[in-house]
């Protein structure tokens, strides 16, 4: 009896082409509960037969327009950073991009969470617009985990799993370090700042509107 | 806004064609008076949508001060803030001469700066104990230092690759007819639903729009100024109007910085610590 | 200057990653020309490289858990039926949720149509995600009508047949109208302010009817 059930478990060479089937099908990552839940008991997998099936595959990628790819919900097959030029071109839109206000108050909750808008504020030294937390809790990116014992009872809110994944992170501990301390400056292709001036305007506006090409706003993605 | 619309703002590109008469002569004129004007020309020869693009591009005082500093290469360890100070509240009253409603932050932050000034100016009393009095600016320079942290994490956070733009998920179409990947199954009473938190939250969008407050630097100059006159002081305290909240307070303080660097009142602090007084400035000590 | 020109033109090699992922990114049939369209003029493949391309990668997939099929739009990766069995099983444990935002664009699109993003967002206050607006229109409950003659030309979004199939309508005009929406409790989640319920209806019910001409009702004889 138990002969017959060893004998219908998977070979490892039968195992990837369904791991494979089952990751395209998905439109989401896998964890490796889901994909064991898919085989019939006698034949289900252990985590080791499904992780070595998996390191196959992704050996497989190496070649292909595709790579696996573990992030924070499960597995992943998706198309390659070096072919996102061309394959954008399928669709009209162009990808979203986001303003620093949201991208640093995002950073803000994922660096710190659980974090209140007045923690962020008190960093940005600006008021957090609504619209922002609205956007992050729209795209899922963050939700509201509880609130902080303190007068008003602010909402916590913390990033999630679908911002993990979106963002192509395993977990919160691959996010990019967070810097130290500022470094000294690297060199800003400020001009030489013209020296005795007379009023407000000479001496501001025109070294300010000097470096700054109106048309090519360079410095909206100046690398402080 | 489209380049071209930007490019026909942009000083560099228009001035030198300028005619006589046009911003580049009042911003001469400016010059020889300078000391005498209490507001800033109307005609600026930066049109009030490049400023607006100015505006956007800063996303608060703390990332304008970051600006200033690092654009003239200076560590942050070391800012010179009566310069850095002067610059910010150039800025700042240049858009205000724009029509431009400033985030109150701006104006707490110039306050801010000021004091700071102030108290890196003003003779500090003997220190009796040997801890050190503490830096006036190491309260600045930790923000400035701690917001620069997560500019830059916001920065490394953008360019990581993500789904919609380098990466997509890789899908392939299933093979016939009855596996049609299922669709999520949905109730029109979930429609509604969602319908009904559209609305309420538009409501409530629309009822918790935030009015700026229209208290502006240049009012209150011309406030004060009209309430002062060159036979009598008047206490400092005597300018601020409680009614008018934090945002008054630091406006009027504003004013009062601004009509003292263009020298057109006059400070008097009879005893040491004693009552500030203001009058206006003699004819001719303004030079 | 035609040797230039082919000098850049892409090895086989290089082109079968890029054909499988523009493949695997597509979700859908694609036409050898959608595929060309996506190359600069200068490396753009004949039709001749492109079909190498597409034998050498069914030839790979033979071991794999996907095929190349050419069907009458053109090519695409599917999923092998041997694995259809297993696939399908993927949502009977965890059927697929769709978000809040998606339930909310689709409603405002339902009542206000025919809408541009740009009316959903003025009352949603959120950038309405690309993604959402794919998803209802791969599930063809909403599609493009048509543009409205405003600068940038957005495209306008309105209701499908199979909407109304689905939501078991005859008509637009069975949609509860909107007061009605505001009043029904089960749909309210926080019947504790019903005062503020009724002026959301007062509120919107105007301004949304006002440029529906419900005598009009060309959304009606509309040809889904």
């Amino acid at each position: 009896m138990s002969m017959a059930l060893k004998a219908t478990t998977l070979k490892p060479a039968t195992l990837k082409p369904i791991v494979e089937a089952l990751l395209l099908a998905a439109d989401r990552p896998l964890a490796l509960e889901e994909m064991k839940s898919v085989f019939d008991p006698a034949q289900r997998p252990g985590n080791g037969e499904l992780r070595e099936a998996l390191a196959s595959l992704a050996a497989d990628c190496e070649q292909r327009g595709v790579e696996l790819k573990e992030v924070a919900s499960g597995f992943r097959l998706q198309i390659r950073a070096e072919h996102a030029g061309r394959v954008n071109r399928l669709w009209q839109e162009k990808p979203p991009r986001y303003s620093r206000a949201l991208l640093e108050t995002l950073a803000l909750i994922a660096y710190r969470q659980p974090a209140t808008r007045g923690d962020i504020e008190q960093v940005r030294g600006v008021a957090v617009s609504s619209a922002i937390i609205r956007t992050l809790v729209d795209r899922e990116w963050i939700r509201v985990s509880g609130h902080r014992e303190t007068p008003g009872r602010p909402e916590l809110f913390v990033t999630t799993r679908q911002f993990l994944d979106h963002f192509n992170l395993g977990s919160l501990a691959d996010l990019p370090p967070l810097g130290e301390i500022a470094e000294t400056p690297e060199a800003i292709e400020a001009p030489e700042t013209p020296k005795a001036v007379l009023n407000i305007s000479d001496q501001f506006l025109v070294p300010f509107f000097e470096d700054v090409q109106i048309d090519d706003l360079s410095w909206k993605d100046h690398q402080f | 806004m489209s380049g071209a619309d930007l490019q026909a703002t942009n000083p560099q590109e228009t001035s030198p064609a300028r005619p006589a008469g046009s911003g580049n002569a009042s911003l001469a004129a400016t010059a020889q008076v300078a000391g005498a004007v209490v507001e800033l020309p109307s005609d600026l020869y930066i049109p009030p949508n490049a400023l607006a693009v100015c505006l956007d591009t800063f996303e608060g005082p703390l990332d304008l001060l970051l600006y200033l500093v690092r654009r003239r290469n200076i560590d942050i360890l070391e800012i010179d803030v009566a310069e850095i100070t002067d610059q910010y509240v150039a800025y700042i009253e240049l858009m205000q001469a724009s029509q431009f409603e400033l985030a109150a932050e701006y104006m707490v932050m110039a306050a801010t700066l000021a004091e700071i000034k102030s108290r890196i100016l003003l003779p500090r009393p003997e220190p009796e104990e040997a801890g050190e009095e503490a830096d006036p600016r190491s309260e600045l320079v930790r923000q400035l230092l701690e917001y620069e942290r997560y500019k830059l994490a916001a920065e490394q956070l953008d360019e990581l690759p993500r789904i919609d733009r380098e990466l997509r998920q890789a899908l392939a179409g299933l093979p016939d007819r009855r596996y049609e990947r299922p669709q999520p199954a949905v109730q029109l009473s979930d429609l509604l639903e969602a319908l009904a938190a559209a609305l309420r939250q538009a409501e409530l969008f629309e009822h918790h729009h935030v009015r700026g407050e229209s208290i502006s630097t240049e009012d209150k100059i011309s406030h004060l100024l009209a309430n002062l006159d060159r036979e009598r002081f008047l206490p400092l305290v005597a300018m601020f109007d409680a009614r008018e909240g934090r945002l008054g307070v630091v406006v009027t303080f504003l004013a009062v910085m601004e009509l003292m660097r263009k020298a057109l009142v006059e400070i008097v602090q009879p005893d040491g610590f004693g009552p500030i007084h203001l009058r206006l400035a003699g004819p001719g000590e303004s030079a």
